[in-house]
């Protein structure tokens, strides 16, 4: 009984991401146009783009060889297996021993690296560019982040992501502690920069000054862009949840009951929604910030992130 | 002989030994010093003579005599001979009188008899246990020829001409000489013997460099000698 | 001689033979100077040949075409050298096999003595002298054809080597302190020629610099020894007996201890000059990058070490006397200035073969080091030192002679890419500048390690001491190495080498290898040598 | 228990006949005969090293061997460990060698020495760990650095740069040396023995303050071994001036034994010690982590770039290291037990992807001429089997998964992570700031082989000998997948190590961890529970991939790819030329660590001769020096230089000068007499 819910836990957190990621972006993009006044292309539009690309006939660039192929599609494998893990849902899952926190960071930096690469088989001015600046990204995002897994993982004495949830859902002064709120901090700026949103990356510009992102992937079209775009979005979606997870991870069942997940489930779809809301409105207020500025703003998020694990440690220490 | 009269007479050669040695660091002309080089050889006989005498060993005074004929007539010999080559070759060589001159040591003259006398009190201070150890008039003396040893070292650095250092180098070995017998009647005669004989070739040597220094040099002054250097 | 009949009669023989053997081979190489032409116009043809080349200032090439009756019998004439090595290293290591239990052979009334440091400083020479002399047909040839070695010069030149040879030996078996500074004065004097056997202005200068500071250095080593005996005297040891080395050694602690404090300040200072110690060093660049190479090896390799082991026999005396401290001050403060001095003049070195002099003096700092310490393991070490150093070093100038001569400049900036040019002979330089360095296999590796441990396990200092001398020995090795490379790596055309020259050269290498691998039969030898000098 | 000294006498006899083959055979014969005896040394060796880590034990003493001092062998399972490393590197890389070197010419590694000299390297790496002496040790050390470095000179014919990193080596290998020697003998003298075992006996009644200058000491020469900061400065230039076979040894083998010997001496024969030790020992490995990686990324040198790797994973495993020596310090020793497992893991994975890129970079070296990644590029069609060999060492080496460099990484993160239950300020800023540093490093790494992986091998050649290269032979092909079946198998079930790794550990008294076993690694202590399984995230990965790369079969209507021209917003099919290179790559990463990296540039304008306003030619350079290097060694190379031009003083060449040192010395010291000494 407790398996069937568990499997259906794993599997309604794949599919919540796959299926939901375009949804997700759609919505934010709708909270952006309207905060700017426009009607908005509708939240299922990156749906129909996705569909749209799908049937397009595959391109291979000349020149470019197996890495360039593969990589959208070890992007959204990643992005897949570490949806599987985190616990959207249930802390309760088949899969939640093996889900670990530096696991999952390593998986969503794996897809990272998959990108850059196929960036730089192109050969282009352009994809290296790209993968040079996104590498340069990545290499201080990752410390970042771990470091406020660190923090995290200090009160539950594990990194165990489902452990740190029912931690922090049984016992919610944790998380209400200053080294839970600069770890927050600290992991929603990493966030942002994983994920290449505004101040760090502007997701829909083209102008090779600043562009990040979007320069690894120009030479995509059709399916394999369906498959690079699906991927971003679905590591937005992830790293939304896993934010809410962490930091509010109040809903989520801990225990193996139908009803627990189907609460789980709605309760996850309006947190992700707020928080792509307030993402949203943010980027509508924010610039973005000079490339060759961001290392700072990463740089502040990782200091704060070595701050919240020293001020766990006292804090914890002390008592 | 009396033991006042031999102290008088031993300190009397003594003093002659030290006089000798720092007249040569008065002297400039080579061939003054090579003469008073020989008279300090005399001295040194007969310190061996009189130790002989006091000490009624006629081997030792058999071994003061050799000595003397090798430092005041062997020796300077070898050496008169020497600056007789260089004299002669004055023709083929435009500066061949300041060959036999010490024109210009290291140290000058004023400076050299002040130091010689700090070394005297060196000696004087070095030699202490010596004479502690065995109060003779003989061993009284000792500073006497450690205060040439380090005399004719001091020649031996400071002078230029290539025969004015092997002066210094027969005033360390006369010191030495002095040394030993002074303290001790002399080393056993084979030891005696060959290092007589070794500083006889050790002359013979330095004279047949000197020799080569003229011909490939063109002088005997030590200070051109800097081709071999790091 | 030959009837051997009773064991003082073999073990006379057996002490006699290693300065006598050799002595006898200078005389039949006297004799068999060629009498092609007349003495004094062969003289006079040398001076006027010197004389134009010092005009020239530089070699002037005068060949004198050789007949082809001769070139053979001049070869063998070099080869005749062999002799005395070959009787040195045989008596050495018969003498070994009776005192390797801490015994002693005497002979002509205690005049000669052979003890284990005595054999162990007999097969030294001997295995030396065997590189030296092996190596020196190869040279002479090559001197030969350059035409800067007349027929007279060579054969002087086998004179000279076999008398240093006799003398070198003669100091070793010697027990009276008179006789064995008897003997290192004679070394010096039959080097000065073998020095200055070019008649160039170097050759000659190095010559003079060489005469004038051994003498004044080995006087106060005199003077030195006239103090011992003046306070031997004074303790009562009879005059026969005064300057025999064991009874000094039984008695020493009747000695007056300042008297015996400022002979052996002498003697150190004295017998030091010709070990390469300062402060009275700086003979020893000069001499060694003059001298025809294989002098340069036995110099190097076994002369500066005979010296020291004179120091070694009077630090027994001195400890006996003085207690350990005295000699431990001395010895290392004198080996500490040394090793910097050395390390210092490495850093820029120019010359390879002025190279390889300091490097000499290093090495005999480091054993200065060994002596101070003087535990069993820091004397054993210093006596392997003495051994591997005097092997690798032989091998170094060796070698280093054939490249001078195939590259025809000593420096080390015009030397390049010489393993690509004679690679047997730049292998060969180049293992000996590695042994030199003190990397195992060989045995200077060993020996190091053991001064290292004793002086660490010394204490009272020393260890600051051995710490410090360990900086400047990297210093060493870092001029060393950079220098080295310089010379043999790079790029370069192969040209003409027998490796027929290369085999003594090989066979150093061989032994100074072996000797760090295992001592085997000499271990005990090695041990009783040690006893012997108080370890 | 006979199965080591048979094992290690097989070696021996085995290198020695190499050695004698090196020597005599002819070219073509010498080759492949001294390649197979050193993968007989390798295997030998690794066989008695396996033995070991099963349970075996064996000590011997040699007394003949040794003047002096006499030799003393031991195997323990630690010991056994490191030999086992390193025989199945030496195996692999043998074979490679036999391809790398064939067909060549007798020069550089094909040469009479170099392949006479292979074999006792390959001994040396193998025999280390056994010595149980002091002076044994440091024999066979010191053999192991003059094997090293006459191999390291093998090429010097062919460029000049090969002198100067011998030179560099050769002094900074006896530099540590020094440090070694004045270390193990004071160690020595005070323990009252020069056998391990007396020096393990001996060392409570050493005095701390000696401890601790041993372990300084000690500690500095093996960490330069090691190639961490700040004695490194021989690594990034040996490496690359190696052949590739040795470079693969050093750096996969070799610089282990820096870390054996820190773990042997300072944990095992020094019985652990004062927090400090290993704070500092910890502070030595962060900053090789960061540094080195810094500088990897900063490379264009493809063996530069990987030596600086080397220093990089170093560091990591120090960081265990010391952190294991921290825990027992505090007295956690479980937790100590589990951070030297993680960083002994690591010192295993690192050998597997180390190797297996220097031998790849090796096989670009024979193919191209070239090691400049920003005239590299498109190998990955011309050689597909080095390419693909690359990347999957290029996945061990970032440390992500399933590479096999995550495992131990993530142990080693688990035990720092953990390591916070033990009290103490020290430890509660050093973990996370370890932490930090080994997060960042990763980052880095990550970029740095995106870089060589993508600027060397992907896109498309920048330059012609690129363009005409040709795949590795199949005998190099064949080592390195050697290599790379031992990557596989690590990333996939370290648990086969499990075992080994706990009598290992347990060798130098820490408690076994059981943290690697079966098909996973988990970390199982009093209160914590993590786990990791590798094979499971792989299967994961591979369903997903499955999943993700059909669903545009299945969604789409036209399944046959279409070529086309490559877009580039329009500018379309660019020249190789205008692809980004390694320099550009690093430039953004360099930008943010200027302040640590302080690059040098020149800007040269020449002008056009009649116009001081017309610019004929623009060069711009600029170059990363190794900071450490101009910092550190700079003013000690110019200090010796003028202490060399002051000295040369000494010895002007006038004899009076001479005499007068004479003189001087003789007078100063009758003057110390006569006052009284």
């Amino acid at each position: 009984m407790s398996t069937a819910v568990g499997y259906a836990a794993v599997a309604g957190q794949v599919v919540l991401v796959g299926a939901g990621a375009p949804v997700v972006t759609g919505w934010m993009r709708q909270v952006r146009a309207r905060l700017e006044g426009r009607a908005g292309a509708g939240v299922l539009q990156p749906w129909r783009d996705a569909r749209k690309l799908l049937r397009k006939e595959p391109i291979t660039p000349v020149g470019t060889g197996p890495a360039f192929r593969t990589a959208p599609a070890l992007l959204v494998a990643t992005t897949a297996v570490a949806a599987a893990l985190v616990p959207l849902l249930s802390t309760d899952t088949p899969v939640s021993s093996h889900a670990d926190l530096i696991l999952v960071v390593a998986l969503i930096a794996l897809g990272t690296m998959a990108l850059a690469l196929a960036g730089l088989d192109t050969g282009t001015a352009f994809g290296g560019m790209g993968a040079s600046r996104e590498m340069t990204v990545a290499a201080l995002v990752e410390p970042t982040i771990l470091l406020s897994v660190f923090a995290l993982s200090i009160p539950a004495g594990t990194t165990n992501i489902p452990a740190i949830v029912s931690g922090a859902a049984h016992e919610p002064a944790r998380l209400a502690s200053p080294a839970g709120l600069l770890a927050t901090a600290a992991l929603a700026v990493a966030v942002l920069a994983e994920t290449g949103r505004i101040p760090v990356d502007n997701p829909s510009t083209h102008l090779e000054l600043t562009m990040i992102h979007e320069a690894m992937v120009l030479e995509y079209a059709g399916p394999d862009l369906a498959l690079v775009e699906l991927g971003a979005q679905m590591r937005l979606t992830l790293l939304l949840g896993l934010l809410s997870s962490l930091f509010v991870p109040w809903g989520i069942a801990t225990g193996s009951s139908w009803v627990a997940l189907g609460v789980a489930l709605v309760l996850f779809a309006a947190k992700i929604c707020l928080l792509g809301a307030v993402l949203a409105a943010a980027e509508v207020f924010w610039a973005k910030v000079r490339l060759f500025r961001v290392p700072e703003l990463l740089a502040g998020s990782f200091l704060l992130a070595l701050l919240a694990v020293t001020a766990s440690y006292f804090l914890s220490g002390v008592s | 002989m009396s033991g006042g009269l031999y102290t008088q007479l031993l300190d009397l050669a003594c003093g002659a030994f030290l006089l000798a040695a720092v007249i040569v660091l008065w002297m400039r002309e080579l061939a003054s010093i090579v003469r008073v080089f020989a008279l300090q050889g005399i001295a040194l006989a007969a310190i061996a003579v009189l130790l002989g005498a006091h000490e009624e060993r006629w081997d030792l005074i058999a071994v003061g005599i050799g000595i003397g004929a090798l430092r005041a007539g062997v020796l300077p010999y070898l050496m008169r001979r020497a600056l007789a080559a260089l004299t002669q070759d004055r023709r083929r060589y435009a500066d061949g009188g300041a060959e036999t001159r010490e024109t210009q040591p290291l140290v000058n003259v004023a400076a050299s008899l002040l130091t010689a006398s700090l070394l005297t009190l060196l000696a004087y201070a070095v030699a202490r246990p010596l004479t502690a150890l065995h109060p003779t008039p003989a061993t009284h003396a000792l500073p006497v020829g450690l205060a040439v040893v380090l005399i004719g070292f001091f020649v031996l650095v400071t002078r230029r001409r290539a025969l004015a250092q092997v002066v210094g180098f027969l005033l360390l070995d006369n010191g030495i000489t002095a040394t030993a017998f002074l303290a001790t009647s002399g080393v056993p005669l084979i030891v005696e013997l060959g290092v007589s004989f070794d500083v006889l070739l050790a002359v013979l040597v330095l004279q047949i460099l000197t020799t080569r220094m003229r011909e490939a040099f063109g002088t005997t002054d030590i200070d051109d000698l800097r081709e071999l250097h790091d | 001689m030959l009837h051997l009949s009773g064991g003082a009669t073999a073990s006379a023989f057996l002490l006699t033979a290693p300065a006598a053997v050799p002595l006898a081979v200078a005389g039949a190489y006297a004799l068999a100077t060629p009498r092609t032409r007349p003495t004094a116009a062969a003289f006079a043809a040398e001076l006027t040949e010197a004389r134009q080349r010092a005009s020239a200032q530089g070699p002037v090439l005068l060949v004198e075409a050789p007949e082809p009756d001769q070139v053979s019998a001049r070869h063998g004439q070099d080869w005749a050298g062999l002799v005395s090595p070959a009787v040195i290293l045989t008596c050495g290591s018969l003498l070994a096999a009776d005192v390797d239990s801490g015994g002693s052979q005497r002979a002509y009334s205690g005049l000669l003595r052979a003890d284990a440091l005595t054999a162990w400083m007999l097969l030294v020479i001997g295995t030396v002298a065997l590189i030296a002399c092996g190596s020196a047909p190869a040279y002479l040839h090559g001197e030969r054809d350059a035409g800067r070695a007349s027929a007279r010069a060579v054969s002087r030149y086998h004179v000279l080597v076999q008398a240093f040879l006799a003398a070198m030996s003669l100091a070793v078996v010697t027990a009276n302190l008179g006789v064995l500074w008897v003997a290192i004065e004679a070394t010096t004097i039959v080097t000065a020629f073998l020095v200055g056997h070019r008649h160039t202005r170097t050759s000659v200068e190095a010559a003079w610099k060489y005469v004038v500071i051994c003498s004044a250095g080995i006087a106060l080593a005199f003077l030195g020894t006239v103090l011992i005996y003046y306070a031997a005297r004074q303790a009562g040891i009879a005059e026969a007996w005064a300057l025999d080395w064991p009874t000094l050694v039984a008695r020493a602690d009747r000695l007056d201890p300042a008297v015996t404090r400022l002979g052996i300040t002498l003697v150190v200072l004295g017998f030091g000059a010709k070990a390469g110690l300062i402060p009275l060093h700086a003979w020893l660049p000069d001499a060694h990058s003059q001298a025809p190479a294989p002098v340069s090896a036995l110099m190097s390799g076994v002369l500066l070490s005979v010296a020291f082991a004179a120091i070694l026999r009077y630090r027994v005396i001195a400890d006996a006397a003085l207690g350990p401290g005295f000699t431990r001050v001395l010895l290392a403060g004198i080996a500490l200035l040394t090793l910097a001095l050395a390390a210092g003049l490495l850093l820029a070195q120019r010359d390879y073969k002025r190279m390889l002099a300091y490097s000499s003096m290093e090495h005999m700092s480091l054993i200065a080091l060994a002596a101070a310490i003087g535990s069993p393991l820091a004397l054993s070490a210093a006596l392997l030192h003495i051994a591997g150093h005097g092997l690798a070093k032989s091998v170094a100038f060796c070698a280093s002679g054939r490249i001078l001569q195939i590259t025809g400049t000593a420096r080390i900036g015009l030397v390049r890419g010489l393993l690509a040019q004679a690679p047997p002979l730049a292998g060969a330089f180049g293992l000996a500048v590695v042994a030199l360095m003190a990397f195992p296999p060989f045995s200077l590796f060993a020996s190091e390690l053991g001064i290292a441990r004793a002086g660490f396990a010394a204490g009272g200092g020393l260890g600051w001491v051995m710490a410090v001398a360990l900086l400047l020995v990297l210093v060493a090795f870092a001029a060393l190495a950079a220098r080295t490379a310089r010379m043999l790596l790079g790029p370069g055309t192969p040209s003409e080498e027998s490796p027929s020259a290369v085999w003594p050269l090989l066979l150093g290498l061989a032994a100074c290898a072996a000797l760090g691998v295992a001592l085997g039969p000499l271990t005990d030898l090695l041990h009783a040598a040690a006893q012997a000098i108080g370890g | 228990m006979s199965v080591i000294p048979a094992a290690l006498a097989t070696a021996t006899a085995m290198a020695g006949a190499g050695a004698v083959a090196g020597f005599v055979l002819p070219y073509r014969l010498r080759v492949p005969v001294v390649g197979v005896l050193t993968a007989g040394v390798g295997a030998a060796g690794g066989t008695a090293g396996l033995a070991a880590t099963g349970g075996s034990r064996w000590a011997a003493g040699l007394p003949g061997l040794l003047p002096l001092a006499g030799a003393h062998v031991a195997v323990d399972a630690l010991a056994g460990l490191f030999m086992a490393v390193a025989g199945a590197v030496v195996v692999a890389v043998a074979v490679y060698g036999i391809g790398y070197a064939a067909g060549h010419g007798s020069h550089g590694l094909g040469s009479r020495t170099a392949q006479a000299v292979l074999p006792p390297f390959a001994l040396t790496l193998v025999l280390v760990p056994v010595a149980a002496s002091v002076s044994t040790f440091l024999v066979l050390w010191e053999l192991m650095a003059l094997a090293s470095l006459l191999l390291v000179l093998a090429e010097h014919r062919e460029r000049a740069s090969v002198r100067q990193a011998g030179v560099w080596y050769a002094v900074m290998t006896h530099l540590g040396l020094v440090l070694l020697l004045a270390g193990l003998a004071l160690f020595a003298a005070k323990a009252g023995g020069e056998t391990f075992a007396a020096l393990r006996a001996g060392a409570p009644t050493v005095s701390p303050t000696v401890r601790g200058l041993v372990f300084v000491l000690v500690g500095l020469a093996f960490t330069s071994k090691a190639g961490a900061v700040p004695l490194h400065a021989w690594l990034p230039r040996a490496h690359p001036e190696a052949p590739s076979p040795v470079s693969a040894l050093m750096s996969a083998a070799m610089v282990n034994l820096g870390v054996y010997g820190i773990v042997r001496t300072g944990i095992d024969l020094l019985g652990g010690g004062p927090a400090w030790w290993w704070l500092g020992l910890m502070a030595v490995g962060g900053a090789s982590a960061v540094y080195g990686i810094l500088q990897a990324a900063m490379a264009s040198d493809l063996k530069r770039l990987l030596a600086y790797s080397t220093s990089e994973n170093m560091g990591l495993v120090l960081i265990g290291v010391g952190a294991s020596g921290l825990f027992t310090a505090y007295g956690n020793r479980p937790l100590a037990a589990l951070a030297l497992a993680a960083a002994l893991l690591h010192v295993v994975n690192h050998a597997a992807f180390k190797a297996l890129l220097f031998c790849a970079a090796g096989s670009v070296l024979r193919a191209t001429g070239l090691l400049d990644l920003d005239r590299l590029g498109g190998l990955r069609s011309r050689m597909p089997a080095t390419a693909g060999l690359f990347a999957l060492a290029a996945l061990g080496a970032v440390a992500l998964p399933p590479g096999n460099g995550f495992i131990s990484e993530w142990l080693l993160l688990q035990s720092l992570i953990h390591g916070l239950q033990v009290p103490g300020v020290a430890v509660a800023v050093v973990l996370p700031l370890s932490v930090a540093l080994i997060a960042l490093s990763a980052g880095i790494a990550a970029a740095a082989f995106v870089k060589a992986l993508g600027v060397g091998f992907f896109a498309r050649p920048r330059s012609d000998e690129a363009a005409s290269a040709r795949e590795a032979s199949p005998l190099m092909i064949a080592g390195m997948g050697l290599l790379a079946a031992a990557c596989v198998a690590l990333a996939l079930v370290p648990g086969l190590l499990g075992d080994g790794l706990d009598r290992a550990v347990s060798a130098v008294g820490l408690p076994g961890t059981g943290a690697v076993s079966g098909g996973g690694v988990r970390v199982r202590l009093a209160d914590i529970s993590a786990s990791l399984s590798p094979l499971w995230v792989v299967a994961a990965l591979a369903a997903a991939l499955m999943v993700a790369a059909g669903l545009p079969r299945l969604y789409g209507r036209r399944r046959r790819r279409a070529n086309a021209r490559l877009w580039d917003c329009g500018g379309g099919a660019p020249t190789p030329r205008m692809a980004y290179t390694a320099t550009s790559f690093a430039e953004p990463l360099q930008r943010v660590f200027d302040d640590v990296l302080a690059p040098e540039q020149d800007l040269n304008v020449t002008p056009v001769r009649e116009s001081a306003y017309l610019v004929e030619r623009v060069r711009f350079q600029r170059r990363v020096p190794d900071r450490i290097e101009h910092r550190l060694y700079e003013p000690v190379l110019r200090g010796l230089a003028g202490a060399g031009q002051a000295a040369r003083r000494l010895a002007g060449g006038s004899v009076h000068l001479y005499l007068g040192y004479g003189f001087v010395g003789l007078v100063v010291l009758l003057l110390a007499l006569a006052v009284g000494w």
